[in-house]
Formats: C-alpha cells, sequence, structure tokens
C-alpha cells in the first residue's frame, strides 16, 4: 500500500473530474494506495511524506508557489497532471498581459457591481504563469486537458506498481 | 580605350604630378570626415593657393590610424600629422616651405604600427585621391585588366588566382580560384560577378575603408573576374549605411565608363563589362550570399537552402560569382606581380595580406594589413599599441558576431584561416575587438546574441526562436537568478541553432557564448543561483 | 492575350513622387526595383506611408504585401515619420565596450525617448545604427546628420538639449 | 529519367533522379517529420524539423529540399536528430501562444501531431506570451496570430496557386508575422479572392472558418497537389 495525494493548483478543476471519471476503477487503486490528501477529501495539511502526488495547475500565484515547494518536499514521486501543469495552458493565457491588466480587466471592467480589486486575503498573481516542472522538479508528466480517465489510470497503475510508463501512450496535449 | 592609351595616360598623369614641389594629402575616409577633414582639407587648399599652387593639395584613403584622426599625409608619408584642425593649415604649409615639420602634430611613421604593415590591398591608400581615376591610372591602375585581357586567356587568369592561394577575404576562406572556375564551367550565355560589400560586422570596417580609398581597384578587379568567369554584367552591392562608399563608387564607375574601362570592347577586345551599384538598406543577413542576391531581386533578403550554390544558380536564376571587397581587391596585384609572388606572403595555406579593422581597448585604433601567419601578439602589441590606461589584455574578439574571442593565453596564436577555427574562433572579414581586464565576457556574449536576434530573417525556427530564446536566458544568467539547469539549456541550445540553422548567421550565433563558455566558463558559473563547479567536458 | 497594364498615378502633385517614379523608370519599372524605389521614397519624404508603399507597387506589378515585407524587412526604411530632429546612437561593437549602452540610458532618462521612438509632441527620434563606420570616434553619434565623435552621456543630453532649443533641425 | 541508388538508415534504395531525400523516405515508408513542407508547394526548408544527417557533408541537410545523389548515405533519425527535432519544436510551442483545449484545431493539427510524434510532452524552455493580434474581419475566415508558426504555407498557396499573392510576411526574427496587403485588415484586402486555400493548408488552427468551435476545424489540403498537376497539364 502505498499513499497518494493530489494537489490543485490553477486550473479548472477538470482534471480532478477526470480522476472521478475512473468511476469503478477508483476502487481498483485504492486497494492499492491511500489518498491521504486531495481536494476531494478533508485533510488540513500536507502528510510529512507522501509516495505519489498528482498536481494539477499551473503555478499562478505566490500561495500556488508556496505550495508547490512544500509538497514537493514531501513527495518522493511527483507527477504533473493535465496541461495546465505541464504547459502554463488556459490560466496561462493572462501571461501576456501585466498582472495590473489582467486585475483591472477582471475586477474593474467585467464588475457589475463593487468594481475594485480585492485587497485581502487574495494571494497576488505572479508575473507570469509557469508550468509546475519550472518551478520544482517533476517527475513524470501527464499532458491532456484533462487527461483522459482511462491514460489516469494507465498511468497510477504503472507507477503504484513501481513500473516505467511510456511516454508514448501520454503524449498529447489538449 | 585601346591599349597605349593607358600608358600615355598614365605619363602625362605623373608628369601632372612632378610638377608639384609638394603634395599633402588629407585623408577624406568615413572616420576622419567625421572630425572635420573636409573643412581641413579646404583651409590647406585656400593656403596652397595663396601661395601660387605648388604644392597640391589632395583627398586621399584611409591612412589606419582612424583613433589620431584627422590625419594629413605630406609627400607620400614623408611626414604624417595627427589631430590637425583648420587652424594648422597656416603652420602645416610654412613647415613645409622651411623644410622643418610641425613638432606638436607629428606622428612618427617608423613605429610598428607603420612598418609592421604589408600593404597589397591598401598600397594606393593615403597616396591617391579616390574620386580621380587619372591618379589611380597613374599608379599603374587598370593595367591589370589590360593585361588579362590582352595577354591571357580566361582560363590562364583563373589558374593564376588559383594558384596564388588567395581564399575569400569575407570570413569562411573559400579558395576564390576554385570558386571562379566552377562558375566559369557553368554553360549559360548570362552570368553575374557580384561583389560584396554588405560589410555588417559590428566592428568592421574594412571593406568600406577600400571601397572609399581605392574603389577603382574593386572595378578592375571585377572586370577581370568576369573575363575569367564570362560574365558581362557586375553588381556592387553596398550597404546603404555606407554613404560615401556608395559615393565613391558611383563616380569611380563614371569616371571609368567615360575612359571605356567598362563598357564596351574593353581595350578594344570584344569584352564587354558594366558594373551596377545596388543599395542594401540594413539588414546584416544580406552578407551570406543567398540573401544577397535575394535584396538584389527587390526581395527580403532570406537566405534560401543551399545547393543549389550561386555558381549554379545565382542571381535570377543564373550562374553568379560572388566575392568579398577585399577579395577583388586583392586580383589585380595576382595578375601583376604573379601568383608566385602573392604566395610568398603569408602562410603555406593563408597566402597574401589581410586587413583588420582595430577597435575597442586598444591604443592604437584604426585599420591595418598585415601579413597573414603573423602572430596575434604582434597585431595587439606591436602594432596596435596594446592595451591603454594601464590595463591587461583579456581577450580580442574575432569575426564579429559570428566569431568568437581568444584569450590572452593564446596570443601567439598564427593569424591564419585554420589556427583561429582550432580556437574556437574565425578570421571572419576582419573584425578585431580588443577587451580588456574589465570586460564581463557574459555581458559581451549577451551582447553578440542581442544582434544576432535583432538580425535573423525568422525564415528558420534553430535561428529566429533560438536566438530570442538564448538571450534571454544570458540576461537571466546576468540577472543572477540563472541556475545550472539554465545553463545546460542555454548549451542545448547553441548546439541546435548551430547545427540545424538554414545559413551561416544562424550557424555560426550561437559561437560567441561558445567561445566564451570555453575559456572563460567560471565567469558564467559564477553568476548561478547554485554557484558550484560544473564538470569539464 | 496581353494583360493590358495601366502605369500609376502619383498620389498627389507634390513634386517628390517625380523622383520617385524617375527612380523607378531607370530600372524600367521592374520588380527588382522595390528596394532602389523605396531608398528613394525614404529621401524624399522622409519616411515610408502606406500610399507611397501602394504607388510603388502598383507601378512595379509587386504585389502589394510583397512591398510591404520587403519595407518592413529592411532596418533602414522607416514605416513611421521621424521627428523633427533625430539622434542616432552607433551601437557597434566599438562604440558599445566604449558606453553607447550609457548614451541611451541618459537620453532615456532625460527625454523619455527610447531606440526606435519619437517623443509625443513629435521633436525627437531616437535611433539605433549597427556600426557608423567610425569605430576610432567611438562612442559616436549622429545628430541631425551631423556625427558627434566620442560622446559622453553628459555630453550627449547637452547637444541634444541645444537641438531641441534651437528648433530648427 | 535515369535510377539512382542510396543508403537511409542502413537500407538500400533506389529511387528516381531529381527526387529529394523527402520523397524517397516517404516512398519506402520511412518517417521524417515535416512542418513548413507541403506537397504541391515550393520547398523552402525553413522549418528544419526535416534535417538529416548524409555521410561525408557538414551539418545537417533539409530533406525536403535535397537532392539525392548516387551513392549518398543518409541517416534520418539518429539520437542527435531526434534531441534537436525536440527542441525545435519547443522553440515553436515556446514563441506563440499555443493552448490546444481551446484551439479550432485541435486533434486535428500538425503541430500538435508533430508533438505526439517526436516526444515533445513538456519544455524546460520559458513560454515568450507574446501579444499576437487576430483577424477577424473576413466575412468567412478568421486568422488568430497566437497558433500561427510562420511556415508560410499560406503565402505560397497563394502565390503559387491562387495567384492573388495576398499573404506575406512582414517584419524579421522573433517579430516577424503574416500579413494581407498593406498588413490591412483582411476582410478589406481587395487582392484576396476569399478561396480559402490558405486556411486549408495551414498545419495550426491560425487560419480557420468562421464557425468553427474548439477541435471542430478539420482540413483537407490535397487540392493543392490535384490543382497543381491539372495546370501543368494544361501549360
Amino acid at each position: 500500500m502505498i499513499t497518494m495525494a493530489t494537489v490543485w493548483l490553477d486550473g479548472c478543476s477538470g482534471c480532478h473530474m477526470s480522476i472521478l471519471d475512473m468511476d469503478e476503477y477508483l476502487i481498483e487503486i485504492f486497494k492499492r494506495a491511500t489518498l491521504v490528501y486531495s481536494p476531494l477529501v478533508d485533510h488540513k495539511d500536507f502528510p510529512e511524506m507522501v509516495d505519489l502526488t498528482l498536481v494539477e495547475g499551473a503555478v499562478s500565484s505566490t500561495d500556488d508557489l508556496a505550495k508547490i515547494k512544500k509538497v514537493r518536499q514531501h513527495t518522493k514521486t511527483l507527477v504533473a497532471l493535465g496541461d495546465c501543469a505541464v504547459t502554463g495552458n488556459v490560466p496561462g493565457m493572462r501571461s501576456m498581459f501585466p498582472v495590473s491588466a489582467v486585475m483591472e480587466r477582471a475586477y474593474v471592467e467585467n464588475a457589475d457591481i463593487n468594481p475594485g480589486a480585492p485587497t485581502q486575503k487574495i494571494p497576488p498573481l505572479i508575473a507570469r504563469v509557469r508550468p509546475v516542472h519550472q518551478i520544482v522538479p517533476v517527475d513524470l508528466v501527464v499532458p491532456g486537458c484533462p487527461p483522459s480517465a482511462k491514460t489516469i489510470a494507465y498511468v497510477l497503475d504503472r507507477l503504484i506498481a513501481g513500473e516505467p510508463v511510456d511516454s508514448a501512450e501520454i503524449a498529447r496535449f489538449g | 580605350m585601346e591599349s597605349h592609351e593607358l600608358d600615355e595616360l598614365a605619363a602625362r598623369e605623373r608628369t601632372r604630378q612632378g610638377d608639384y614641389h609638394h603634395q599633402i594629402g588629407v585623408c577624406v575616409g568615413s572616420g576622419c570626415a567625421s572630425s572635420r577633414s573636409p573643412q581641413i582639407r579646404a583651409a590647406l587648399e585656400a593656403e596652397a593657393k595663396k601661395h601660387g599652387h605648388a604644392c597640391r593639395v589632395k583627398g586621399v584613403g584611409c591612412m589606419g590610424l582612424c583613433g589620431a584622426g584627422p590625419m594629413v599625409s605630406v609627400d607620400d608619408d614623408e611626414v604624417l600629422y595627427q589631430h590637425v584642425s583648420e587652424s594648422d593649415a597656416t603652420r602645416i604649409y610654412a613647415g613645409l616651405e622651411k623644410g622643418e615639420p610641425v613638432e606638436d602634430l607629428v606622428i612618427a611613421n617608423d613605429t610598428p604600427f607603420f612598418t609592421k604593415q604589408v600593404r597589397v590591398v591598401r598600397r594606393n591608400a593615403g597616396k591617391i585621391d579616390p574620386d580621380r581615376i587619372e591618379d589611380y591610372i597613374a599608379e599603374g591602375g587598370y593595367s591589370a585588366l589590360r593585361k588579362a585581357l590582352t595577354e591571357m586567356t580566361p582560363e590562364e587568369v583563373i589558374d593564376e588566382v588559383r594558384t596564388s592561394g588567395l581564399r575569400g577575404r569575407g570570413g569562411a576562406g573559400y579558395p576564390t580560384g576554385l570558386k571562379w572556375s566552377t562558375v566559369s564551367k557553368m554553360k549559360s550565355p548570362q552570368k553575374y560577378v557580384i561583389c560584396n560589400g554588405d560589410e555588417g560586422d559590428p566592428g568592421a570596417f574594412m571593406d568600406r575603408s577600400v571601397m572609399e580609398s581605392d574603389p577603382h581597384l574593386i572595378l578592375e578587379g571585377m572586370a577581370i573576374a568576369g573575363y575569367a568567369i564570362g560574365a558581362t554584367q557586375g553588381y556592387i552591392y553596398v550597404r546603404a549605411e555606407y554613404p560615401l562608399a556608395i559615393e565613391r563608387l558611383k563616380n569611380a564607375i563614371k569616371q571609368a565608363r567615360k575612359y571605356e574601362l567598362l563598357g564596351e570592347n574593353i581595350f578594344g577586345t570584344d569584352f564587354d563589362f558594366s558594373i551596377e551599384i545596388r543599395l542594401g538598406a540594413g539588414a546584416f543577413v544580406c552578407g551570406e550570399e543567398t540573401a544577397l542576391i535575394a535584396s538584389i531581386e527587390g526581395k527580403r533578403g532570406s537566405p534560401r537552402p543551399r545547393p543549389p550554390y550561386p555558381a549554379e544558380s545565382g542571381l535570377w536564376g543564373k550562374p553568379t560569382l560572388i566575392n568579398n571587397v577585399e577579395t577583388f581587391a586583392n586580383i589585380t596585384a595576382i595578375i601583376e606581380k604573379g601568383s608566385a609572388w602573392f604566395s610568398s606572403i603569408g602562410t603555406e595555406k593563408s597566402t597574401g595580406t589581410k586587413i583588420f579593422a582595430l577597435s575597442g581597448k586598444i591604443t592604437n585604433i584604426g585599420l591595418i594589413e598585415v601579413p597573414m601567419g603573423i602572430s596575434l601578439g604582434e597585431i595587439i602589441y606591436d602594432i596596435g599599441g596594446g592595451i591603454p590606461d594601464g590595463h591587461e589584455f583579456k581577450a580580442v574578439q574575432t569575426g564579429g558576431p559570428s566569431g568568437g574571442c581568444i584569450p590572452a593565453v593564446h596570443l601567439e596564436v598564427s593569424v591564419d584561416y585554420e589556427s583561429l577555427k582550432a580556437l574556437g574562433s574565425i578570421m571572419g572579414s576582419g573584425g578585431m575587438i580588443v577587451m580588456d581586464d574589465t570586460a564581463s565576457m557574459v555581458e559581451v556574449a549577451h551582447y553578440f546574441m542581442e544582434f544576432s536576434k535583432s538580425e535573423s530573417c525568422g525564415k528558420c525556427i534553430p535561428c529566429r526562436v533560438g536566438t530570442a530564446q538564448m538571450y534571454d536566458l544570458l540576461a537571466l544568467i546576468i540577472s543572477g537568478e540563472a541556475t545550472s539547469a539554465d545553463l545546460q539549456l542555454l548549451e542545448d541550445l547553441c548546439e541546435m541553432v548551430r547545427d540545424t540553422s538554414l545559413c551561416g548567421l544562424g550557424q555560426s550565433a550561437p559561437n560567441p557564448v561558445l567561445s566564451t563558455l570555453r575559456y572563460f566558463r567560471e565567469e558564467y558559473e559564477a553568476l548561478l543561483v547554485d554557484a558550484k563547479p560544473v564538470e569539464a567536458k | 492575350m496581353a494583360v493590358k497594364s495601366l502605369r500609376a498615378a502619383p498620389p498627389s502633385d507634390d513634386k517628390r513622387w517625380l523622383l520617385v517614379n524617375a527612380a523607378m523608370r531607370r530600372y524600367g519599372y521592374q520588380p527588382d526595383a522595390l528596394i532602389e524605389a523605396l531608398h528613394t521614397v525614404q529621401e524624399s519624404f522622409g519616411y515610408i506611408d502606406p500610399q507611397a508603399l501602394r504607388f510603388v507597387a502598383d507601378s512595379l506589378n509587386v504585389p502589394l504585401s510583397h512591398a510591404y515585407g520587403v519595407a518592413t524587412f529592411y532596418h533602414f526604411f522607416s514605416l513611421k515619420k521621424l521627428g523633427r530632429h533625430s539622434c542616432v546612437i552607433c551601437t557597434g561593437t566599438a562604440c558599445y565596450i566604449k558606453g553607447s549602452g550609457e548614451l541611451l540610458h541618459a537620453i532615456e532618462e532625460k527625454f523619455g525617448v527610447a531606440d526606435g521612438e519619437t517623443s509625443d509632441d513629435g521633436e525627437l527620434s531616437i535611433l539605433t545604427a549597427r556600426c557608423l563606420g567610425a569605430c576610432g570616434l567611438a562612442p559616436a553619434a549622429v545628430l541631425d546628420s551631423e556625427v558627434m565623435p566620442k560622446q559622453t552621456a553628459e555630453e550627449i543630453v547637452t547637444l541634444i538639449e541645444e537641438a531641441l532649443r534651437n528648433g530648427k533641425s | 529519367m535515369s535510377v539512382k541508388t542510396l543508403k537511409m538508415d542502413g537500407k538500400d534504395l533506389s529511387a528516381r533522379e531529381g527526387d529529394t531525400i523527402l520523397q524517397v523516405a516517404e516512398e519506402n515508408n520511412i518517417y521524417i517529420p515535416t512542418l513548413c513542407h507541403l506537397d504541391g508547394l515550393a520547398d523552402v526548408g525553413a522549418c528544419r524539423l526535416c534535417v538529416v544527417e548524409i555521410k561525408g557533408r557538414r551539418g545537417f541537410q533539409p530533406a525536403c529540399s535535397t537532392v539525392i545523389e548516387e551513392g549518398m548515405e543518409v541517416v534520418t533519425n539518429s539520437e542527435t536528430l531526434q534531441k534537436y527535432r525536440r527542441l525545435i519544436l519547443e522553440l515553436l510551442f515556446v514563441e506563440g501562444n499555443h493552448v490546444c483545449a481551446v484551439c479550432v484545431s485541435n486533434r486535428h493539427c500538425d503541430l500538435q501531431d508533430l508533438a505526439v510524434k517526436v516526444g515533445m510532452n513538456y519544455t524546460r524552455l520559458a513560454y515568450r506570451a507574446p501579444v499576437r493580434d487576430m483577424d477577424l474581419s473576413h466575412e468567412r475566415f478568421g486568422f488568430d496570430g497566437n497558433r500561427c508558426v510562420l511556415c508560410t504555407r499560406c503565402v505560397r498557396v497563394c502565390d503559387e496557386i491562387e495567384g492573388a499573392h495576398t499573404w506575406d510576411v512582414r517584419g524579421r526574427g522573433i517579430e516577424a508575422s503574416v500579413i494581407t496587403d498593406l498588413d490591412q485588415p483582411w476582410g478589406e484586402s481587395l487582392t484576396c479572392t476569399s478561396c480559402g486555400k490558405c486556411v486549408q493548408v495551414c498545419p495550426t488552427g491560425a487560419l480557420f472558418q468562421k464557425g468553427k468551435s474548439a477541435a471542430e476545424m478539420v482540413k483537407q489540403a490535397t487540392f493543392v497537389t490535384y490543382l497543381k498537376s491539372m495546370r501543368e497539364s494544361k501549360k
């Protein structure tokens, strides 16, 4: 039995939905792995050491930065799951604009009520959205938006069994 | 004109010049012209007029020591003056009459800067007025063309060039005779000769100086090439940034046409040859021959894959010979004095002389012509006068953005094509930028990468995006935020861009990085976040 | 069947179009005269605007996009009107080594105009050149067509200030 | 027409004189990745993905525009070539803004397919995130500069097959981009015949038909060779 975690950075949660899309195969997976941390379960703190962590989402804010660094420190095998984690993808589309312009667009121009950027409890955005592997070392990238349930099942099966993953099986962006 | 008329014209001109008691040459090259040499010339002319025209005041080509400009030469360099101003005209003239040079302006002409040079291409610079064809003819001009046309077959001309060992002076060093021979063998009713005057390396101004100082030397060389390969039309492609060179060449072509040294039935033979000027418009990549051809055809200067080489399919699809300015400028001497004489200068594989432009942190800034095989140290210390302001020599960049740096440990290297290449640099077109101990080599690489990035034509991906990425990585390293992984990525990019780019610009763009990494790796490593020694390859 | 080709008419009766037309005529209105024609436009008008491009392209039977592609490929050509005063800083290697970067920096600091820009009031354009070929005079600048040798940051700023004060370029 | 013999990846092959390395490879089921090449259009050798090693020649040569010679020995897929091709693709992906998930050409894109074939599934390079224009002024078609790889297929098909030369390239280096006419809105072009050939030959979602949503833009470029041969036979 190994321990497993999933982390959600800047992404739409579609990759997590795809995990859930494994349906009954999840039961097969959890016969061999225990989910110790995830937005899908109610653990507040990242454990001291996790065997396998899947990261969804790009690194967009100072909070993401701190989170991914911590996760990396406490994870043996780190997987970047989905295009946001691997390329920046849709969250990365704001990288071409200055942060101030992005905030203006979101919180002033497009605001129906109370225009103005939030000043409290919202972590500042970093200048450019980055893929996870450009911040911390990643052991495997699984592109796809989202990667299909089948792909995720394949990847988990292999990793839990300690076997290599054939990248030709998981190579397509989008 | 007919053959004998050339000698008559030369004799007449020599007599005319002999009537003057003195000749004062004022440098009218771009460098000196920028520091008021035309006004100095006018002041000297006014002075000569006052004294009854016994003295000829003429504009002459670059004398080499640009850092000491404006320069004035009296009676064929018997006395040389530096940093001359208009107000010195009276004193200079008075000195001439008294036979005593103006001491505070004199620059010694027996220093190694002058004595160690061997002037083949620049033999007329400082002597003739580049605006007068008669001056050129008086010094034996156009007799090489006459010799080729009336005494030699095209094959003999090519043979002479081949056995001289002359290699392309534009940088790559391809044997000139071989190139001529290839084009001559192509069967085509129309062929072209192109002179590449798109000298784009920053810090290189050899070709500009030759075009400004002795334009007929180039025209004559091109005409001989036309005869050898069977072409009747030549083009000189000059960068628009060289207005003075363009003016001089235009004037020279006009004069040569007037004397029928260009045009139809030259020297009464059935050889016709015309030359037109085409202007560049600020694109370094147009120094690449297929890009240059595209530019002459009025297109974007994007290179295309070779083969086919221009020798086979060049301008408008016709066989085309492209040589650089300095290459053509060597031809008349080879025809006149023979290949054996030419190959006695220089080394076995790199014959003749090479012009270099010395700049950067060196005492004697300017142009020099030296025999191939001279040591780098002689150039830097003897001719160049060493490093000013009490600093130490650190490295010299040869070949500009396509070349590399050579550090102090290799100062004894023989300056020839093979030796420079073995050190990871290239001969290049002749720019030598000297850096002293205050220079950061990473910043030098960054500077050259900026150049390659903004001069990339954008056609092929490795060069277009690769140079931009390498530039950003170098900036990241300089900012002190890069890791050893970034340095590794930079090196990977260098190799890929070098090996897969379409043309020479892209293929050589990584050279400044690779060569500074080769000799000054520790400067890169010291800037990394995770600064730690990386194992040598 | 030969396609009837009408020679394009100049955009206006501005005499300068005659110069442009003459340049094209010299080359028999062949497409390879494009770069020469653009040089003439730039020399005559100071820059190349869309109507000039259209006139030249039509006269030489060159596609519009091709003409635009060529005009924007070569850095010598400017599609924007330059300021009344222009200052070209040489960024060739010799000038770079001797501090041309500092000149640019000082100018931007003082006048708020960066390389390739023209001030909002249309008074000053700052340009860079790859190499003026005046390496012996490094670092060199060209202020309103006059070469300024061996510049320091303070000197060039003062010279530009003077030029702007004197008005006429 | 004479026959030449050559070696490709160790295999002895024969081919027609004048054929390119790419043609010979395709005929013999040897895969060489290409991007700017399109059957029927003049080759420009620009993308450099098809570079191969030729014994005795310096550097690498583009397979699309290198004509075979007798006794030539070609290596189409060495470890170095794989490394270089991957890096070239990485350069393309970071140059523009390629967001496959929301692209009209998702799953029908040459660039995306190349990434799969070459095994390019992430990049160490920094994304450039350039600000690029979109042009939706044309009645039927759209252009999204974010997805353009500057292969110039649109430029060539418009010039060589349609004869309109509406498209060309502006600027140079990393700033270069495709334009219509004098860099005017496509919809205002008087030279464009709205034939749509450029859309069909575009390898990515840069040129598309309006009304197509993500992953709906399927392209068909075989007409190029058809038109070319039909026109040649008429001459």
